[in-house]
């Protein structure tokens, strides 16, 4: 089958090796425009920022282990938690999960050669390295954010807050906005544009439905959170007044619109979660999902219901019930596409012959723990009860099961399901299987007892607690999870690294999974598809009659495009066949525009308005630049 | 009728279907809750607005269109019944989507008949 | 009701052991208000639905895995089969639950918990929020006290809940909600302890610094317990009786204690602190960080930040002798 | 199945027709989708604070003019013609019409925005921003609005330029893409003036 596609010695191999092949060395990591290589950019940087984000969170755990301690001082607790949320939600799930994972296999999936954008892709990357750095250069100037990751005002107001800590907040978050954006982009039209023919929207993979979920999720969301900022940083920089109750501003603007991007956002953590999940599912079930057409919906609703809810973070402002019912019902009924998913997801297994190799596992444990965080938060739809544990550990709880437990477990899953294309070796089965339940295992500890302890008062965001209210048992439990989950989680690391250099040889398709990947070499060479396959179903790689007649393909040279440095396009609905394009080669104008972008920020930072425009100008001549080059010229 | 045209309409149909419910839900929810945010503030006060009977006429109209869209869905999947949702397209992604539409809309039903009730029968105004 | 404890004792051992285990003394689930009682009923009926929830999912999770040898459902059955499971589990059966759950909670619990329009409860009393610490107004009266607040038993009192500055959360768990103090606007809660008793509340929403030590107790004691206490903060601070209280005075207006606190009665009248008028009454001191002693309020007024961190009470560099004085005449302010 | 396969096996590399859309026009759209998100948000603060504040505008600040910005919002309205006939010639194969369409629309959008800043400035003389939310917000509006006529320049500017080395398939995309922006920048125009005079009326 597949494997005649792979023949490295055939002419119209070896061209397009000649073709697609980049610059090696740093220089090609600078240019790079292809999305594996931005991929494993992404993958890298979003690991120092988990690992960066681990570090602050057992900080935190670490002091709060016991009442009245005094391991960290009440203003580097405030620094750490703020950065420990930014750091997780902006710095590590998203870029990873959109970034690392989307970018590396969204291509693969649908059969394309690259993103729609490649250049573009590449800008991405760099302007979110420079948010994290922008970000991080606070923390260790000692001007870490420290209002909390929503940041409300008028604590963020200079008057409340007269130090930068805010400003690297706001601008960081501006930048990777901007870098989120373009990825949502630059997703929707590959997903759009650049399947495999045949590949009609009824047989696109599931994880590119949630892709495709996320991305038009952030396209809408992002805007809002942007102008919060800009209307923050205005307050902040020159006294603009929309959060100031005396001239007819008002401190909710600030919540109404932050949660207007903020809710949606927890959808888009969790959205590639259930992409990664609905790929190694069928894989270890050996079937094709259950309910495959509502799995697909479900996945859009949620990002769609999920624009109706933001102010369920809002019950306890005394905003009128009348306005806030709106919010109730569309929370309560979110859930439904989850509860689709969940029974999906476990039917599959029940109903295939599931192996429980470590992936599977992982996804096992990542059911578990949304369950339950989704469970509890069903119950914050009830208004009243919201009102009574709103702002405490409960709360604390349930976002974690949902964002560790649901949206990093598929993560670490997806990491060791993939580990072989990306690397061609296995990762070590036992030590993988002996990480997870470190992670299960330290997560249940770390997270369940905050349900009880925040139940029995304890409010989020405490640096310290006194003795004598019965929370210091259960904060001691959740220091000692919270070390056990960190071993889990450098137990996985180790794992990987060792198996980088000595696993054993994975070939194409350790799996036997469903889904293209699994038909290219692995690693993948760099033109992905010697044939551009064609598509007759959602599993294309169990369709074996349909891969012979492209292995056939490879002799008559169909499909394969070994002339130039070209993908074909396809019709957004049904993926008929449409046009050949030119893909863009390695280009040096991405970085530089980034860079630019990014000291123009630092530049309104230390408010040397001036020179932020001229940097902003070097931007408008790095796009010139960029365009100046077109791709049939490459 | 042409058959281009016919197909058209089918199309048109599918995405109904798939759409409608959402967009009247979104209409909803804006404008319910744009009300309810203007009667309740310092200006809005003053323009006595009736958020009962905004909220009833907004489920009035919200309710039928939504079942319509409802409706669309069940044709095109009574229509595509027997297909395989892996079918070959058009005929193929029409029951793919039509067979989730069915169940997703109940949702949308839902949710503009509970926001309407509640924002009915709350006290309007009162902080919560 | 009695029905709903009954499950709960099955369905959550764990829980229940630890909730019982613990101090109440900050415990949603001890409710000690109606209003309370409502809400932590509609937590047991939600918790319930959510065992067994959970219950069903694990469930079928390790049915998979007991059935990994075998094709197809552990009942038997195919695609067709699971999809209709998935339909009726994933659609029809929330939906219905769900819908159950809207109306009982957002529509009966919140209106019968709901905080009363102005002027419709016996009493009303103000809540300001401090940077960090929290102001006590008895409308209709001089009276103004400061983390430790009084009410009747058995009566509804509107808390109105306003801040000084950044935005804060009004929270007594036994008692009912919380609810957001946010500059520009006026927002109420209802308070109505149908039993005496000291509650604990604290600050919910992160207010900055001190965030941490921004508690403050509720006390429900018979009404006429209540009016007593009352009419005695409305009183002007008594005037010193021995030397010691005397110099201590001086030692209040002369140096700058008196630029931040008021004391009524006296020329001392900051807006800054806590109103000190009646603070030899109260039982603790920084908003509930440290007891009422004479030797906390020594080193307090010696050196308040190291107790609280980034408070705006200075440390005044003052003599032991001029402390002491300070000590004795704050003690005498009952 | 063979039906499908045969409909999309491509006679060799050379077939260069499209039937649908090319990617740069459905970027520029979902570009666009994001854009309008952002100034809908821009739209729904500024009533959101119209709504807490009884007088709007507040006392001591002049009602907006409405004469003026809606003669120049209907003279840069007017340009997406002129953009859109650029397109078209370039379609053509007409470079140089394509060319000398944008430059005509480039300067009256040019005089458009030398006349709004005027405007812009002049009421910053009048009222400040930092004087109350509606302010803060009126400018906000105004300025975002300004930028993105300014970007949508710089876009036609660089297509000028480059029009004089010829058309290309990647050049032409550009055109089109760059004509989609400007019809999203002057509904906007429309959307803004609208919630401009608002206050006026």
């Amino acid at each position: 089958m597949a494997v005649d596609v792979r023949a490295p010695e055939h002419p119209r191999v070896q061209r397009l090796e000649q073709v697609w092949e980049e610059r090696p060395g740093i220089l090609g990591w600078l240019t790079t425009v292809d999305h594996k290589r931005i991929g494993l950019l992404y993958f890298f940087t979003t690991l120092a920022f988990f690992g960066a984000g681990g570090i602050e969170a057992l900080l935190i755990r670490t002091q709060l282990a016991q009442p009245e301690s005094k391991v960290l001082a009440p203003d580097t607790f405030n620094e750490l938690f703020t950065t420990h949320g930014v750091t997780m939600i902006f710095l590590f799930v998203i870029p990873m999960t959109t970034g690392a994972f989307g970018n590396y296999l969204v291509p693969l999936m649908i059969g394309s050669r690259d993103m729609a954008f490649p250049r573009m892709n590449a800008l991405s990357y760099w302007l979110f390295l420079g948010s994290g750095i922008f970000i991080y250069i606070g923390l260790f100037m000692g001007f870490g954010p420290n209002a909390g990751w929503f940041d409300y005002v008028p604590l963020a107001l200079r008057h409340f807050n007269p130090g930068p800590n805010v400003d690297f907040y706001a601008l960081g978050l501006i930048l990777n906005g901007v870098s989120s954006t373009l990825a949502a982009i630059n997703f929707i039209v590959t997903i759009f544009k650049l399947r495999a023919p045949g590949m009609s929207l009824n047989r696109m993979p599931l994880f590119c439905f949630a892709m495709l979920a996320v991305s038009l999720a952030l396209i809408f969301a992002l805007p809002a959170l942007t102008i919060d900022l800009v209307f923050l940083e205005l307050s902040r920089k020159v006294g603009f007044q929309f959060f100031i109750p005396g001239n007819g501003g008002d401190p909710l603007l600030w919540q109404h619109l932050f949660w207007l991007f903020a809710h949606p956002e927890v959808y888009i953590i969790v959205l590639p979660a259930f992409g990664i999940a609905t790929s190694i599912i069928p894989t270890f079930a050996k079937r094709r999902m259950i309910a495959f057409p509502l799995v697909a919906l479900a996945e859009l609703l949620v990002a769609f219901i999920g624009f109706g809810v933001w102010a369920h973070h809002m019950f306890a402002t005394g905003l009128p019930t009348i306005t806030l019912v709106f919010f109730a019902a569309a929370t309560l009924m979110v859930v439904i596409p989850s509860t689709i998913q969940v029974y999906a997801w476990t039917m599959t297994v029940s109903a295939g012959r599931p192996e429980f190799r470590a992936p599977l596992l992982f996804i096992g444990g990542f059911i578990v723990f949304f369950v339950m965080g989704g469970l509890s938060g069903i119950m914050f739809a009830a208004i009243p009860f919201d009102q009574a544990t709103t702002d405490t550990y409960f709360v604390v709880a349930h976002f974690h099961f949902i964002i560790f437990g649901a949206a990093v477990f598929p993560i670490l899953g997806g990491m060791y399901y993939w580990f072989p294309k990306v690397t061609g070796r296995l990762y070590h089965e036992g030590l993988a299987q002996l990480s997870f339940w470190l992670a299960f295992v330290g997560t249940a500890l770390t997270f369940f007892p905050m349900h009880i302890v925040g139940l029995i008062g304890m409010p989020r965001r405490v640096y310290t607690y006194p003795h004598g209210l019965g929370w210091d048992s259960y904060n001691l439990i959740e220091t000692i999870g919270s070390y056990i989950l960190a071993a889990g989680l450098l137990l996985v690391a180790f794992n990987l690294i060792y198996s980088r250099f000595s696993g054993a040889p994975a070939g194409p398709d350790p799996f036997h999974g469903g889904t293209l990947e699994w038909t290219i070499p692995s690693p993948p060479p760099h033109y992905n598809f010697a044939v551009i396959p064609t598509v007759s179903s959602a599993y294309p790689n169990w369709d074996e009659p349909d891969r012979a007649v492209d292995a056939g393909k490879l002799e008559r040279g169909e499909l394969t495009y070994e002339a130039g440095h070209e993908t074909p396009t396809s019709t957004v609905r049904d993926g008929v066949f449409d046009e050949v394009v030119d893909m863009p080669s390695e280009s040096p104008w991405p970085v530089t525009l980034a860079f630019f972008a990014a000291l123009a920020l630092v530049m309104v930072l230390i408010s040397h308005y001036a020179i932020a425009g001229i940097f902003l100008l070097l931007v408008l001549f790095s796009l010139a630049g960029w365009h100046w080059k077109e791709p049939q010229e490459a | 009728m042409s058959v281009a045209r016919q197909s058209k309409g089918v199309e048109f149909l599918q995405w109904f279907g798939l759409l409608g419910a959402a967009i009247v839900w979104t209409a909803q929810l804006i404008v319910g809750f744009g009300v309810t945010v203007a009667d309740c503030s310092v200006a809005g006060a003053g323009w006595n607005i009736d958020v009962d009977t905004w909220q009833i006429v907004l489920m009035a109209i919200g309710v039928p269109l939504a079942v319509v869209s409802e409706v669309a869905a069940l044709l095109i999947f009574s229509e595509t019944r027997g297909l395989h949702h892996n079918d070959p397209p058009p005929w193929g992604r029409r029951h793919f989507f039509a067979a989730a539409a069915v169940w997703g809309n109940l949702l949308f039903i839902a949710i503009i008949l509970l926001s309407g009730i509640g924002a009915i029968y709350n006290t309007p105004c009162q902080g919560s | 009701m009695t029905g709903v404890r009954g499950a709960r004792g099955v369905l959550l051992t764990f829980a229940v052991l630890a909730l019982a285990g613990c101090a109440d003394k900050q415990n949603t689930l001890a409710p000690a208000s109606k209003q309370e009682g409502r809400i932590s009923t509609l937590f047991w009926i939600m918790m319930a639905g959510a065992w067994i929830g959970f219950a069903i999912i694990v469930g079928l999770l390790v049915l998979g895995w007991v059935n990994r040898r075998r094709e197809g459902l552990p009942g038997g059955g195919g695609e067709r089969a699971a999809t209709r499971i998935v339909i009726v589990m994933g659609v029809f059966v929330p939906i219905v639950l769900l819908s159950t759950l809207f109306v009982y909670s957002n529509i009966f619990v919140v209106k019968s918990t709901a905080a009363p329009p102005p002027g419709t409860t016996v009493r009303t009393l103000g809540v300001v929020g401090h940077q960090w610490f929290w102001e006590v107004r008895y409308p209709g009266t001089e009276a103004v006290t400061a983390n430790e607040i009084h009410i009747p038993v058995n009566t509804r009192v509107n808390v109105v809940a306003t801040t000084d500055d950044v935005i804060h959360s009004f929270w007594v768990p036994q008692l009912n909600r919380k609810i957001d103090m946010i500059p520009g606007r006026e927002n109420r809660v209802l308070l109505a302890a149908d039993r005496t008793g000291v509650f604990r509340g604290e600050c919910a929403e992160f207010c900055g610094l001190q965030h941490a030590h921004m508690s403050m107790q509720v006390v429900a004691e018979p009404v006429a317990k209540f009016k007593r206490w009352l009419a005695n903060m409305a009183r002007p601070a008594p005037a010193p009786t021995s030397s010691d209280e005397r110099r201590g005075r001086e030692v209040f207006l002369s140096k700058a204690c008196s630029g931040c606190h008021t004391v009524r009665g006296t020329d001392a009248a900051g807006k800054i602190g806590p109103d000190l008028t009646h603070v030899a009454s109260r039982s603790t001191l920084a908003a509930l960080t440290i007891p009422n002693t004479r030797d906390y309020l020594f080193r307090w007024i010696h050196d308040p930040q190291q107790f609280k961190e980034g408070v705006k009470m200075p440390s005044l560099h003052l003599t032991d002798s001029e402390v002491n004085a300070l000590v004795a005449y704050l003690r005498s302010l009952k | 199945m063979s039906v499908i396969r045969s409909m999309h096996a491509p006679p060799g590399r050379a077939d260069r027709h499209r039937i649908a859309r090319p990617n740069g026009w459905w970027g520029v759209v979902v570009f666009i989708a994001t854009e309008a998100t952002l100034f809908g948000t821009i739209f729904g603060s500024y009533f959101y604070l119209r709504f807490r504040t009884a007088a709007w505008p507040p006392k001591g600040i002049p009602d907006p003019a409405v004469t003026v910005p809606a003669i120049l919002t209907a003279v840069l309205v007017a340009t997406s013609l002129v953009v859109q006939l650029a397109f078209w010639a370039g379609r053509a194969g007409r470079v140089r019409a394509a060319q000398w369409l944008l430059v005509l629309a480039l300067i009256v959008q040019g005089a458009y925005f030398g006349i709004q800043m005027h405007l812009f400035l002049d009421d910053l003389d009048k009222f400040s921003p930092s004087g109350s939310a509606y302010a803060s917000i009126y400018f906000t509006m105004l300025g975002a609005h300004h930028a993105h006529v300014v970007f949508g320049m710089f876009l036609e500017l660089f297509l000028v330029l480059r029009l004089v080395a010829g058309l290309t398939n990647y050049r032409l995309i550009g055109l089109q893409a760059t004509t989609f922006y400007w019809h999203f920048v002057n509904v906007l125009a429309l959307c803004v003036l609208a919630t401009q005079i608002y206050a006026a009326l």
